[in-house]
């Protein structure tokens, strides 16, 4: 083992030292945008300089010889810069527009798709899952894989009403965040307790200080210190799990998959939004999870007939209605959709705005 | 010889000024050729300005009630009776108007005349609830107003926990708006319920509220129980020619701003020929474009009432609306009414038997959570319940399943 | 004492035996209405019927005097018919639009003013107050009358954006409901008790039960079962004192008046929405309680003079946002505004909506 | 020799359909010249089929580190190592990226050769939160292949109960919207918390992240604690013959539909002669109009900052959006960095001595109220934190002169 070195606590490099030198020469001085065709940004600055974007979709989970066929073509094409989007979306920019459309040939022929700009479907939201996660209730780069692939048409092209963001989350935490579409894994069944590993492995405390119904309390199994679920009152949120992993929640039948719409981040005319549950009980069905695609094309294809320009799910299904979201997808409306968690009275209609 | 009149140079302030002054008033009665009624009215003008040098108030509840009803009567007995001992009690009648208000100058008259000649003849028109308040009342005198009151046709209402007077907007009597016919809405129900009114047995009060459209005139939405409303399902009624006049009227810019621009679900657009462009599908019955087109825009044709449960002002765990229970249904026929009174029941049976004490239904309803209530009525699961559906992903889903194929059944049935 | 009599119960009584003829005939058959001036309404019916109908303020406690007098105006008038509303205005009715401003004219003569209708101010909703309930913090038809005359011109005209629907309530339990403008008793000093009474005429369970923060317990005075209140947690709300009046709640300093805004039952446009606390800490100052009158004609002449024709108070608070209200009125921006109570978290501005 | 390629039916699946397949590159590594790294990825194709096969996770975590940090290695280990033994170890190490994920291929390149030695070379770009997450490496490479990454001048991003590494959008570099330097924001705060990235000791996680204005490209929203949107406070910036052009493209009955009748606050209106009527005042910088405008229109000219705190994922008490605790801070001179590298502080420092264990800001916050936690932090009050003032009257209001008085100083003395 070499010799162990101090670390150099550099901190967060500065992004001009990568940045391509007309982004540098106008920083801050940006006038205007617009896309000349799908997956092509085209940024003007005060002064009339001109950098095309072309953005292109990619794997995430990238092994190095990926990377060096992208650094290829960004050597070829970009002068050596490329950057990530927040969604992992590739970014290749130059200022020589004759280069825009041998860039996207060159970018499709190494197989990443061109698109995923304005009113498409980007890049679905990546986490772990089976390849590297310790609780992950079903994959993530498969549910992205498969995912992308059935929605390839809508990443590259412009069709729909206003950006569709979509995320996945392996388990109930979630760490895909809120999307318009957001694709989770729900458990339906309560931990299954493994007592001997309990009172080896876990720091009980914490573990029922975790769940947030109280439905974990102390317990004594053959003698020794254990916990155990009031199965009355779990939710089956799986919170117990990382903390004690002989809480297990996960099972091949139970962790089941759940839809959800409507989350959305900005602020742009409608405030934020959480997303909200649509479909549950969807199987965990790898390798391609065909019930989740079809349920997740259904909303879409809604969306993309009915919304209007500029709307997000959110605000498309708030002027048209849930009742019409429902019947235009299909979709089973249940008492499990009637929130019921601290607050949820506000999500009753408490007006008579009425949908028919 | 009758009383001194009391001193009020607190009250006398309330003299002034161009509004109506029920100081004026209670003076005329003080003041009035009635011994007995002119003595009550001036110890109560003492306690009443008493009241406004201290601050404070000076009645005390107690038990009054007629032969027969176990409430409708307020008893107030004074906490200062001795200084002021004319009235010493003071309680109120509530009666039932006849709904939304209406009169003829023949029954108010002889409603006065019998409380000129057994109360103080000061009377409430009407309180927040929706009753005729004859107020001030000597215990012996109540049950002799009373049933000269009753035998002229009205009844008595309600107070304590039972089912309470209710209230009505005016509605298709002359209101263009009226989706379903209040008045007879409120009576039918209410009379369906005298029982309850007049022998209060539930966990605590109750109230019906009946408006004709959203824009509800009876206060419904947060001041009763049980709220009904009026709406369509079908699509607007629209007048071209009258929207292109409203438009000529108001100016394009000002147009778009008052009726386009406030549309709370973008319903509505301009066409470039002045021509509106109605998105029913949109549109949530929110009456706004309508208030201000009356002439150019109408309800839809398949008119209907809504049913909101719940609403309630705050005590305990806070203000309550009430929240949309039953989305539609048909008011027109007799068979419609039957229902409507069947579900009426349905309400106040569940109420009565899972609210706790002095527990309001939308109290009851935040305890247990709108899906048991809903299943509790056997009410079916509608979208138009909700605003959106959960939010959070702390639920147990076992039953998925089986509730997927029951919503499912039902479409099915629905579409056979 | 005469005989005691069955009562008949015999309900409600029939609208149509108390309407003008004219009513009962296109009774649900209404086309259009509209106001050719501030307190007078024309609606016309399919068949092209008219009625006006003259709208006129009241003091809702009315001596028989003054109701036999409006019966005389009605007889003269109005064939003999009258009615209410559910603000306790008046309405006079006639098929014959010459009879108006004579109408007009003998109404105001007999003091009572003409107006109401449309966007003016209406009649303020009225209590009990003083003069009959057993629990109030302050008088209501003092109240009633004092701002009535200063709201004299607003309710005469219609100046206003849109309706306002102006509430009292002489105590904290608010029997006047939500309200564009809401005034309402504020306690702020727990209640005192007077524990030889408790012990005597309270029922105690009932008492503790009613507390909304838990705040009444059990306790022993002089060897005698009483109650004791955390005046910690204690919010001074008044509700142990109907129950209970040895919990003497009212003050003639401590119990003040607060103001609150923004109430709306309709669902016209806007969902309905509760009011919101803006001052509070006013005196309770009878006979005229000039400081509440002060403050709102404060609130009525900024949303006078700066809110949209169809707005309501709630809804163009909403548009300019709260920190220009507050601004424009010079009212006092408090940590008690923001909301703890249970779920008030969704009163936070979870959003990037800002107004500057 | 080398391991057997496993077999791996079901991943196989994952090779077909357009997009490209991580599979295809998993396998391109277990195929790879480097026998150590191939044998370990050939050995995770087998435990990950595994997981297809059986619908389970096969990782658990551990200890694993640097020399000098507590945090920024994802140790994990196989339960099914038995089986396959190569990726027994399969630690993760978060490597910080330039914010907005800016690269040069070199640094790209370096990257890839360092964990082409010392790991599987599978390499995520980029984690949720915003880390170059190397994926792959077995404990006794971990110190090797992080030696290298530093020395290229990369540095270790968060885990645990510490500040975690951060996320800005693209902003100045690239986005006509931006309305403050969220890269230069970025940087500076987070390189003033290294320590408490690299050695967690916050009760828990700690979240910055960096959006240029409302659109909020980062997610700033409800993925982090402390969530920085850049806004203006003057008016916006209007070019009228941009705005006929676009008027002129879309129809004035589209224009309206899609401009003036979205906006959120009804601040736009169309003038009959096709130019824009924007009121500033009822503006609340949503950002639509300018993103359907790009030409015409742009945020004001004073610009600044707003920041939101408590934002986070449904953990114990639900989901939570960061409200605004900062509505505007300017952000330009180096003044006003240090201010809010000072106020950066001043929340973690809160949030160090009053969160429970495992609480983040935002269950905190909810906990103590949002005027405690002010207090607690010494920031003024501001009307634009709060979406409308207190509906429920359970508030005890002793304090309401002082608090009244408090106010009208700061007014006062705004005002001086
Ligand atoms: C590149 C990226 C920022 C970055 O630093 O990486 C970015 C870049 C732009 N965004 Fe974004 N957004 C990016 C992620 C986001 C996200 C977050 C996310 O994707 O997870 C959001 C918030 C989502 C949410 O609400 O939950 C986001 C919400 C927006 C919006 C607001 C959309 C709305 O109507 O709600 C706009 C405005 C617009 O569409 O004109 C916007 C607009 C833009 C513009 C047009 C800004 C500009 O003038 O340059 C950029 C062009 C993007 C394009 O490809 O069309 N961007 N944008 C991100 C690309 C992600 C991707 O690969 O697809
Ligand atoms: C008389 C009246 C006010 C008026 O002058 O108009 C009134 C007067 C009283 N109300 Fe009320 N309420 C009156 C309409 C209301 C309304 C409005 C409505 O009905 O539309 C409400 C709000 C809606 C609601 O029902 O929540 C109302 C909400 C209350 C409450 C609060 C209930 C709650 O759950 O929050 C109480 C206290 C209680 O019930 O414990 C209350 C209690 C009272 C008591 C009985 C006070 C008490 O507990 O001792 C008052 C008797 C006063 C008296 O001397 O007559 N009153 N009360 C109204 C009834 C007149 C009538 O029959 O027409
Ligand atoms: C007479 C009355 C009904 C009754 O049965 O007594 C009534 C009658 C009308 N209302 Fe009302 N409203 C009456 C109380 C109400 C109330 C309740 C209240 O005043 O306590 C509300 C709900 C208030 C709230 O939201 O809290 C109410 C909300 C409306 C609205 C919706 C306003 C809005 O924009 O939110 C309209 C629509 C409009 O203005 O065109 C409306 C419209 C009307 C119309 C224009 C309906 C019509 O076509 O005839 C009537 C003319 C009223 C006028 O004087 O201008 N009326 N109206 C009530 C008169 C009260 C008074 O003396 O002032
Ligand atoms: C790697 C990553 C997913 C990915 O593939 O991109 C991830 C992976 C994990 N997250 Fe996460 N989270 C990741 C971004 C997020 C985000 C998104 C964000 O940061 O924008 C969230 C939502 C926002 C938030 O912070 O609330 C998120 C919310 C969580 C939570 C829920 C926290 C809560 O309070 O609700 C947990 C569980 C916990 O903290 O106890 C969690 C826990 C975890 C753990 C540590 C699971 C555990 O407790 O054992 C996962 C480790 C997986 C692994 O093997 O590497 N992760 N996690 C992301 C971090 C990569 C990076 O550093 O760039
Ligand atoms: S969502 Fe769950 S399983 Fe997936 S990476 Fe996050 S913590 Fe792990
Ligand atoms: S699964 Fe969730 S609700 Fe059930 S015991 Fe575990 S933490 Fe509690
Ligand atoms: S609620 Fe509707 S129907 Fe009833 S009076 Fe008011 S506007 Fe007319
Ligand atoms: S009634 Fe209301 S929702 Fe319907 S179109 Fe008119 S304004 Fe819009
Ligand atoms: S508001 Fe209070 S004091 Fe006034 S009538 Fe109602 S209960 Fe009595
Ligand atoms: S005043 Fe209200 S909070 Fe205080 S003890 Fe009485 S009921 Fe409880
Ligand atoms: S958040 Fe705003 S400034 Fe940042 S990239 Fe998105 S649009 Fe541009
Ligand atoms: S930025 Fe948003 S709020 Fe402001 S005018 Fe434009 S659309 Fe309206």
């Amino acid at each position: 083992m070499s010799e162990l070195r101090r670390p150099i606590e550099s901190g967060v490099p500065d992004s001009k030292n990568f940045m391509h030198p007309m982004l540098v020469k106008n920083y801050g001085q940006w006038a205007w945008h617009d896309r000349p065709q799908p997956g092509v940004l085209r940024h003007v600055a005060k002064n009339g300089d001109t950098i095309y974007t072309v953005k292109a979709g990619s794997q995430r989970q990238l092994d190095v010889f990926a990377i060096r066929e992208i650094c290829d073509i960004a050597d070829e094409f970009c002068e050596g810069y490329i950057r990530f989007t927040v969604r992992s979306s590739m970014e290749f920019m130059t200022t020589d527009e004759t280069k825009v459309a041998p860039l996207i040939k060159r970018l499709e022929a190494a197989g990443y798709p061109v698109g995923g700009t304005g009113n498409s479907v980007g890049l679905i939201s990546h986490t772990q899952g089976w390849l590297h996660c310790d609780i992950p209730g079903t994959d993530a780069s498969g549910v992205v894989k498969a995912l992308m692939d059935e929605l390839f048409h809508e990443f590259k092209h412009e069709e729909m009403p206003n950006r569709v963001k979509i995320t996945t989350s392996c388990c109930q935490i979630n760490c895909g965040g809120q999307g318009d579409i957001a694709i989770n894994v729900q458990h339906t069944k309560p931990p299954v307790i493994n007592h001997d590993l309990v009172s080896m492995i876990c720091e009980r405390p914490t573990v029922v200080a975790r769940c947030p119904v109280a439905a974990i309390r102390p317990a004594v199994v053959n003698g020794k210190p254990t916990l155990e679920v009031d199965e009355k009152k779990c939710v089956c949120c799986g919170a117990c799990y990382p903390p004690c992993p002989p809480m297990q929640i996960n099972d091949p039948i139970n962790s089941k998959i759940a839809i959800w719409v409507g989350g959305k981040h900005s602020s742009t005319r409608s405030k934020p939004a959480f997303h909200k549950l649509v479909v549950a009980g969807l199987p965990n069905n790898a390798p391609r999870w065909p019930e989740v695609a079809e349920v997740v094309k259904q909303i879409l294809a809604a969306y993309k007939q009915d919304a209007r320009p500029w709307e997000r799910m959110n605000e498309w299904i708030g002027r048209i209605g849930w009742p019409r979201f429902f019947e235009m997808t299909g979709l089973p409306f249940t008492k499990y959709h009637i929130d019921n968690w601290r607050g949820g009275r506000s999500n009753l209609n408490a007006s008579t705005h009425l949908h028919f | 010889m009758s009383k001194k009149m009391p001193a009020t140079p607190l009250l006398d302030q309330l003299e002034s000024g161009p509004w109506p002054s029920f100081v004026t008033g209670l003076k005329r009665l003080a003041n009035s050729k009635d011994a007995r009624a002119g003595d009550q009215v001036k110890s109560l003008l003492g306690q009443l300005e008493l009241s406004y040098e201290t601050r404070k108030g000076y009645w005390k509840g107690g038990t009054v009630g007629v032969f027969g009803y176990g409430a409708g009567v307020i008893p107030r007995f004074s906490e200062v009776a001795d200084k002021y001992p004319e009235s010493a009690e003071f309680h109120t009648l509530r009666i039932m108007p006849a709904p939304a208000f209406f009169y003829d100058t023949k029954s108010l008259r002889d409603i006065c005349d019998v409380w000129e000649e057994h109360g103080s003849g000061l009377i409430a028109l009407h309180g927040q609830s929706g009753d005729i308040m004859l107020q001030g009342c000597t215990t012996d005198q109540v049950q002799k107003a009373w049933d000269k009151i009753n035998a002229m046709g009205f009844d008595m209402g309600g107070a304590g926990a039972g089912i309470r007077t209710s209230a009505a907007c005016v509605g298709p009597a002359r209101c263009e708006h009226a989706c379903y016919d209040t008045l007879t809405a409120m009576k039918t129900i209410i009379d369906d319920f005298v029982d309850d009114i007049h022998r209060p047995s539930l966990p605590y009060k109750a109230k019906f509220k009946f408006s004709g459209c959203a824009n509800d005139c009876s206060n419904a939405t947060q001041r009763s129980d049980y709220a009904i409303f009026g709406t369509w399902r079908d699509d607007m009624v629209v007048n071209q020619d009258e929207i292109k006049a409203k438009v000529a009227q108001l100016g394009r810019k000002e147009f778009i701003n008052q009726v386009i621009r406030m549309c709370p679900t973008q319903a509505l657009a301009l066409n470039d020929d002045d021509t509106l462009d109605v998105d029913n599908k949109s549109c949530v019955r929110c009456m706004h474009c309508i208030n201000v087109c009356t002439k150019a825009l109408s309800p839809g044709n398949d008119r209907g009432i809504t049913i909101r449960v719940g609403g309630k002002r705050t005590l305990k765990i806070g203000d309550l609306m009430g929240t949309v229970v039953v989305p539609f249904m048909k008011l027109d026929t007799e068979e419609d009414y039957e229902a409507l009174l069947e579900l009426a029941h349905r309400f106040l049976d569940f109420f009565a038997d899972n609210a706790l004490e002095h527990e309001r239904t939308g109290e009851m309803i935040e305890r247990i959570g709108l899906a048991n209530y809903l299943e509790g009525l056997d009410l079916p699961l509608d979208l138009n319940m909700i605003s959106q559906p959960r939010t959070n992903s702390y639920v147990r889903l076992d039953g998925w399943d089986e509730e997927a194929r029951k919503w499912s059944e039902r479409q099915t049935n629905a579409a056979e």
